[in-house]
């Protein structure tokens, strides 16, 4: 799974509910025409519910760590969430023939903020450095699936070690943050608290748990950009206090995951730029003991009540009704969830136990501790399951860490997670059979096979197709059950303009700009 | 005799220290599960893992790695934090400040409430004022500050919106914002301090008056405020400073409600985090640096007592 | 001798209930002398005392009824899921004190929540009280090394910031009820062991203890027989107000979510739950926040008038 | 000539001084106290004076309200005292009762005076003499601090302290009892008061130290011409050393006379109770020491008649209804007055006591014989 188990809990924590009985529609962005053209100065204020541990570009690239390092670092290639395109970032172009070989273009005369070159020899020794075991970088796994050789100062050649015409994808985040190899080495393992980099902007101080200050980077390449002269990164853990801050005037982004600030802001005459991300707040299904057994597994996709779980703990939210929004791209009739038959599941578990011969069946339900909703929604689910006779669930809560082991080793039957991420490519690298955030031991050959084909080819329409065949065997092989779409949204007041939701809970800093 | 107390205390400091931090290291030490789990990408490598094991200096029998680490600790080098590879010391130091003032200035409300009621309670005991207190106490003493908080917050941030929810605003952005910010956790751990300070004047003010050099100093025409204030209060304020003394002390440790319920970046927080995220160099840190802040007030205490009560004093 | 006993005399130096955070819910407390004389006259002061005491005694009996008879109340089960979310409390006959946000019936679920706070803390203190006591009468009588041992041990637990020393025991193991009593446990210990040393030394040097010896009794009868029944009086009486702090500590460690296990109620989950949506329906916070304020109040009452009862008699 | 250790010119001084108007005149003062068992009548109609220079001892068990009186007339009573109306308190003609708040400062602290019985804590401990020496002359005298803390030094000088600067920078705690009562006298003297109340100034003393103590007040008291109160259980303390003696019993005052004439003349059978019980160097050895029976009476809701009836040889059937007023009988000067019905020395009390002797009990039941004569 894309993100790393850690920051997945606080997503879903950051998914604090009010019960608020006011009606709120899901509001798409209402878009203010723009007030003529972008103007430079100003501080632009951005705020989440929780800060990234280090801007180390080696391990920054995983969820809420990707804000700091995009605006000090500039991404090689940026993924624009509304068109699903891939555009060139810092590096001018990524380009190949055949999805084994590509080439890497960079801007030449481009310098980091301490004057030395960001060339191709820049690039190789980030990525060499990635590879380090010392350093735990999220990134290694696509960096081992690459051979990397500086052509020239401003060209690299890449070759993957299998087809892949997503590796694209990988630049946007994975590989996309190139730091200054001279400032790497003579800071050592402080770097990660200042680091040097060619971005829109430069690190001036943080002062951990409350903010993070960041200034323009004159010498980034793409000037006027960017027009703010100051970017401030607050720590704001609960909702409510944020969005009053943001009533204040005090912040001018924030980013939320709950439905209902969205609808308040746009009452006030705030402006609200969402984006859908992949999947959604629900559990996942390993596969051991009886959960091994499909009809067990549909007997569970059977009880779930998402119309329950939504009135009680995200009222007036949108149902998921199937694994994809209806407006996505990847839409697909077939991806809805089964329909609720207790008398059902019923059936198929007696026939399962009939079969097996086995007695009540008990599984965990393992969660983050610590968060009131994630608490009630896991009651709310027990007690579904537990409509029919012969199945327990005994509800485990874990801490942080000790949430992230039973995570990475597939220590439970069912578990809080949420796919996270933007691009379809994280289905691959969670339910592909072997794949670097595959726990789960999820293995079906229908879905390995399309999952390889949005690989190996270049069409998109071939690419389209095979996502939406691997997601409704997913479906139907009940490997993922949410209720609620994940989604994004960041609420600004109506005169900050240019605000593009990037990453998951991130924005491109150095394109907003303030209408004094 | 003042050099031979200052050996004793300290060391009956370092040992007590070096018993929190071997406690400390064996908790951590018998946690069930992976260690690494909270730092470990996904799909981790062995190499990743070993290369881990010995960054964090997790490899090596016990009595090693402790040594080391204590060894290190001596210099004041605690350690990196697992996560966010940020020595100890320096995220200890940021956030150390925060829980200080909490701290301080939660004392410094109960004292300000505690004096005026505690001596006039103390002054006429039985009467209106004490009966009040004595009753106000009870209940404050029987609701958690976890509670008071939400109720606070329920009266003063919901409903009256006067003050902030949660949230921290640092000096730096202008003192009323920062004072407003404050008023609502300082009041909320303040309160039980407040009820202790009260209880434990009035009770030494009920002693102290019946003594004969009040009544000597009243036969002297002095004034009652004057009488109160100076020959009573004062000797009464030396067990409220021992007091005072100890529960600062307590509460340098004690601040994690009230810093989760407001989400202050205090040392509270901090630790919450830090154990949560098994960050045992982290949780080592703080768990030391709080310990010997209570000890080191503790010994304070017991030293300047004498300095300070001239009928102790041994000149 | 206990640093505090060499203060001068006039100085009354309350060591405070050192356990858990600032909020020890108790009073200040002197493990000698009972409360300090009111100059208030007598008669009239101790009638008022009783009052709150009596009352006090009537919840903790009823709480503990309810708690252990709640199956047999004509209540909803505590963790069925209902379609009224967040009812108000009086607003339907079914639900008298209205019900959370999944439809669960607040009372059914505080009067749960009760059997396990109460549970936890019972249990805590009795855990307190036998390691505490224990130590005490061995520090007490044997003192000299065992007096070291003591003093070390005690201020190590002191030492070790309450909350923090409650949550690593707790959140770094599997949280379930009996976890938490024992760590619970070990945090209320230093109370108890302080008044049983204290009091054990005062009865070392008694008549009877030296008459026992010289009549060659060995220690361990001596210390059963002639000092243990006496140290017991002073020592139970603190176990209410000990207790008291338990029962808070037990709540603050599920308002952060490291208490008994969902979905069983606690009502320092509770009140947690409730804070989301303290606008809407105060109410979810309110009706654990009197359960839990009616409990530790009662037992502060309780301790109070059980330790002034004590210290007359045993005054010594 | 001294008699006793009165010079005799001071006794004939006393004689002229008749008519000047006294520094303290005590009349029918009640203090009674609110406690849950009753209203305690501790000073139940007192009547005495004390003019210029004079010394009044006032003698009485403990609980007999002597203290209660001395804090009456300085004014500091416990909150729980009630004075009922009647009672009169005159300070050098003025009625202290109608005194204004700016006059009332003048007069308790300055003008009159007290010291207390036990020295160890009669002073803050935790203020240096030197501060409580200044912070009384300060608060009653326009002086600035190096004024008071001069004053301070010769006031500790004149009480007998040597080294009295250094003693300014010292604790209470630093000083022996002796030591520390001279400094609770230069207190008291410190603004010359007119009237010094002394409230057992010895009790605590050891007997050396006591007569020092008694002499050095003496002196102050000659050099001052202030009147004094010295109240007293130790008969013997006052005997020397006061030109009056009242005898106070249960709130009330039974006896009062110049002191010669106290001794000699005495009325009242508790007085002569009193003074038979001081042990004499003169009695043969092994003498059984000649205690008073039964104890003082508790003084709430008294019954009606004399207080110590009960413990009278010459109690008889009136003493039991009635209570006796403080009268003279002409025989020894009008200074000289007592409360009883059978007075001793007199034909009524023989005849009483010689009834009680044949009844073999007195008429509230003491059992009495030829031996228990007093």
């Amino acid at each position: 799974m894309r993100i790393r188990p850690r920051s997945t809990a606080v997503a879903c924590i950051g998914a604090v509910v009010a019960l608020l009985g006011s009606a709120c529609g899901s509001g798409e962005a209402s878009s203010l025409s723009p007030a003529g053209d972008p103007v430079r100065g100003g501080t632009l204020v951005y705020s989440y519910n929780t800060e990234a541990q280090s801007v180390d570009p080696a391990t920054c690239a995983i969820g809420i760590g990707v804000g700091p390092c995009q605006a000090v670092y500039g991404a090689l290639l940026d993924y624009d969430l509304e068109t699903g395109e891939i555009e060139p970032g810092m590096a001018e172009s990524f380009t190949t023939e055949d999805g084994k070989a590509w080439t890497l273009k960079l801007r030449p005369g481009l310098t980091f903020s301490d004057g030395t070159p960001f060339d191709a020899a820049a690039v190789a020794f980030n990525w060499g450095r990635i590879l380090d075991p010392a350093l735990l970088s999220p990134s290694a796994s696509v960096a081992k699936t690459i051979d990397w050789e500086v052509v020239d100062p401003t060209t690299l050649s890449v070759t993957s070690k299998e087809v892949n015409y997503q590796l694209d994808f990988g630049l946007t985040e994975a590989l996309a943050y190139i730091a200054s190899p001279t400032a790497i080495e003579a800071l050592g393992a402080d770097f990660g608290n200042n680091p040097v980099g060619a971005g829109p902007f430069t690190l001036t101080s943080w002062a951990r748990g409350t903010e993070m200050i960041l200034d323009r980077n004159p010498t980034y390449w793409d000037q006027p950009r960017p027009y703010v002269d100051r970017l401030v990164l607050k720590t704001i853990p609960a909702d409510d206090q944020r969005f009053n801050a943001l009533q204040a005037g005090e912040v001018d982004v924030m980013a939320v995951t709950v439905q209902k600030y969205a609808a308040r802001a746009e009452g006030a005459g705030m402006k609200v730029t969402s984006a859908p991300l992949l999947g959604g707040t629900g559990f996942r299904l390993s596969h051991r003991g009886p959960l091994a057994d499909p009809d067990v597994r549909t007997a569970i996709a059977k009880l779930i009540d998402n119309e329950q779980i939504m009135n009680a703990v995200y009222p007036g939210e949108p149902v998921a009704s199937g694994f994809t929004p209806e407006d996505s791209p990847l839409y697909d009739p077939g991806s809805a969830w089964p329909e609720r038959d207790v008398q059902g599941a019923q059936k198929l578990l007696d026939d399962y136990r009939s079969r097996t011969g086995s007695g009540d069946i008990e599984l965990t339900y393992v969660l983050t501790a610590g968060s009131p909703v994630l608490s009630q929604t896991a009651e709310l689910i027990q007690s579904q399951l537990q409509q029919v006779d012969g199945l327990r669930v005994r509800i485990v809560p874990l801490e942080g860490a000790a949430f992230a082991a039973a995570m990475t080793s597939g220590d439970y039957d069912l578990i809080v997670s949420g796919l996270g991420g933007t691009h379809p490519d994280n289905l691959y690298k969670v339910f592909r059979t072997g794949g670097s955030s595959n726990n789960s031991g999820y293995s079906n050959p229908t879905v390995d096979e399309a999952l390889d084909l949005t690989h190996t080819s270049n069409d998109p329409a071939v690419v389209e197709s095979a996502y939406k065949t691997a997601i409704n065997e997913l479906v139907a092989t009940n490997a993922y059950r949410f209720w609620r779409h994940a989604r994004t949204d960041l609420i600004s007041p109506a005169n900050v303009h240019g605000v593009e939701v990037a990453y998951q809970y991130w924005f491109r800093p150095e394109l907003v700009w303030i209408q004094q | 005799m003042m050099y031979r107390a200052v050996a004793r205390h300290a060391a009956k400091l370092v040992s007590v220290l070096a018993l929190v931090s071997v406690t400390t290291f064996l908790l951590l030490e018998t946690i069930p599960g992976d260690r690494l789990a909270s730092v470990l990408p996904e799909g981790a490598t062995p190499e990743m893992r070993a290369a881990a094991e010995e960054r964090f200096g997790l490899n090596g029998s016990l009595p090693e790695r402790f040594f080391s680490w204590l060894g290190s600790a001596l210099q004041g080098d605690l350690g990196r934090s697992m996560q966010s590879q940020v020595p100890v010391t320096d995220s200890i130091l940021e956030r150390l400040p925060v829980t200080l003032e909490l701290a301080t200035l939660s004392i410094l409300l109960a004292l300000l409430i505690a004096i005026p009621v505690g001596v006039y309670s103390g002054y006429r005991p039985g009467g209106l004022v004490d009966r009040i207190a004595t009753f106000l106490c009870s209940i404050t003493l029987s609701i958690p500050s976890f509670l008071l908080g939400v109720l606070l917050v329920f009266v003063f941030a919901v409903t009256l919106s006067a003050l902030p929810v949660t949230g921290w605003t640092p000096l730096s952005e202008g003192l009323v914002p920062h004072i407003r910010s404050l008023v609502l956790p300082v009041v909320t751990l303040a309160a039980v301090e407040t009820v202790g300070f009260i209880r434990l004047l009035r009770n030494d003010m009920v002693a102290t008056l019946q003594q004969d050099f009040v009544l000597s100093a009243r036969a002297r025409g002095l004034s009652t405020p004057r009488i109160l204030l100076v020959h009573a209060l004062r000797p009464s304020a030396f067990s409220l400073l021992t007091v005072m003394g100890v529960s600062l002390g307590r509460l340098i440790g004690g601040t994690v409600i009230v810093e989760t319920l407001f989400s202050l970046p205090g040392l509270g927080t901090l630790v919450i985090t830090a154990i949560t995220g098994r960050d045992f160099l982290l949780v080592q840190g703080i768990v030391l640096v709080v310990a010997v802040a209570y000890v080191l007030l503790n010994a304070l205490v017991d030293l300047t007592y004498p300095l300070l009560d001239p009928r102790v004093r041994t000149s | 001798m206990s640093h505090s006993l060499d203060k001068p005399a006039s100085v009354v130096s309350e060591e405070r209930l050192p356990i858990l955070d600032p909020q020890d819910g108790s009073a200040p407390v002197d493990e000698l002398t009972p409360p300090s004389a009111e100059v208030e006259p007598a008669g009239r002061r101790r009638r008022r005392r009783d009052v709150g005491a009596f009352f006090g005694g009537c919840w903790l009996v009823t709480i503990v009824l309810a708690a252990l008879f709640v199956d047999l109340l004509p209540l909803p089960a505590p963790d069925v899921v209902g379609n009224l979310y967040s009812l108000p409390p009086f607003q339907n006959a079914e639900h008298i004190l209205g019900t959370d946000q999944l439809g669960r019936d607040q009372l059914s679920r505080a009067l749960h929540g009760a059997r396990i706070s109460l549970a936890v803390a019972i249990g805590a203190t009795l855990v307190a009280m036998v390691i505490g006591t224990a130590a005490g009468l061995i520090a007490g009588y044997f003192r000299r090394a065992f007096d070291v041992v003591f003093d070390l041990s005690t201020n190590t637990i002191l030492a070790f910031p309450p909350l923090i020393l409650l949550i690593a025991l707790v959140a770094l193991r599997e949280p379930s009820a009996v976890t938490l009593a024992i760590g619970l446990g070990v945090v209320g210990a230093p109370t108890f062991a302080r008044i049983a040393r204290a009091n054990t030394i005062a009865y070392a040097d008694r008549e009877f203890v030296i008459a026992a010896k010289s009549m060659g009794s060995s220690s361990t009868r001596i210390l059963r027989r002639e000092i243990l029944p006496n140290v017991l009086l002073p020592v139970v009486s603190f176990a209410t107000v000990v207790a008291a702090t338990l029962v808070v500590a037990e709540g603050s460690l599920s308002f952060l979510g490291l208490g008994v296990p969902p979905p069983a109620p606690s009502w320092g989950g509770m009140i947690a739950a409730g804070r989301e949506s303290l606008y809407e329906n105060p109410a979810l916070v309110l009706v654990p926040g009197v359960f839990f304020f009616l409990t530790v109040f009662s037992l502060n009452r309780v301790g109070d008038w059980a330790r002034g009862r004590v210290g007359r008699e045993s005054s010594l | 000539m001294t008699v006793n250790g009165k010079d005799i010119d001071a006794v004939t001084q006393v004689l002229q001084q008749d008519t000047e108007t006294p520094t303290l005149a005590v009349t029918d003062l009640r203090v009674w106290f609110d406690t849950p068992r009753g209203m305690v009548r501790a000073v139940d109609g007192v009547t005495l004076d004390v003019a210029p220079g004079r010394t009044l001892g006032i003698v009485g068990e403990s609980g007999s309200g002597k203290s209660v009186l001395s804090r009456a007339v300085m004014n500091i009573l416990a909150p729980s005292a009630v004075v009922r109306s009647g009672s009169r308190i005159e300070f050098e003609g003025r009625d202290t009762a109608t005194l204004g708040r700016e006059e009332a400062r003048k007069l308790w602290g300055a003008r009159m005076a007290m010291v207390f019985q036990d020295p160890m804590t009669s002073l803050t401990p935790v203020l240096t003499i030197g501060a409580q020496l200044t912070e009384t002359l300060r608060r009653h005298l326009p002086m600035s601090r190096s004024e008071a803390l001069d004053r301070a030094e010769e006031l500790l000088e004149w009480v007998g302290i040597p080294e009295p600067r250094k003693r300014l920078k010292q604790y209470p705690h630093n000083l022996s009892g002796g030591m520390r009562q001279r400094v609770v006298i230069a207190l008291a003297l410190a603004c010359s008061p007119r009237l010094l109340i002394a409230d057992e100034p010895t009790t605590a003393l050891d007997v050396t130290v006591q007569h020092q103590i008694l002499a050095l007040l003496e002196r102050l008291q000659r050099e001052q011409g202030m009147a004094m109160v010295l109240i007293t259980h130790d008969l013997g303390v006052v005997a020397g050393r006061s030109d009056e003696i009242a005898v106070m019993y249960a709130g009330r005052v039974v006896e009062q006379a110049p002191t010669k004439v106290l001794f000699r003349e005495m009325r009242h059978p508790y007085t002569r109770a009193l003074v038979g019980s001081i042990p004499r160097i003169s009695d043969p050895s092994h003498t059984r020491l000649r205690a008073i029976p039964g104890r003082p009476p508790t003084v709430v809701d008294p019954p009606p008649g004399c207080a110590f009836a009960a413990r009278c040889p010459h109690a008889r059937p009136r003493c039991l209804a009635e209570t006796p007023v403080l009268t003279t009988d002409g025989t020894t000067g009008d200074r000289h007055r007592h409360a009883c019905f059978f007075p001793v020395g007199t034909p009524a009390g023989d005849d009483a006591w010689t009834t009680n002797l044949d009844e073999g009990r007195t008429a509230a039941g003491l059992p009495v014989d030829s031996r228990s004569v007093l």
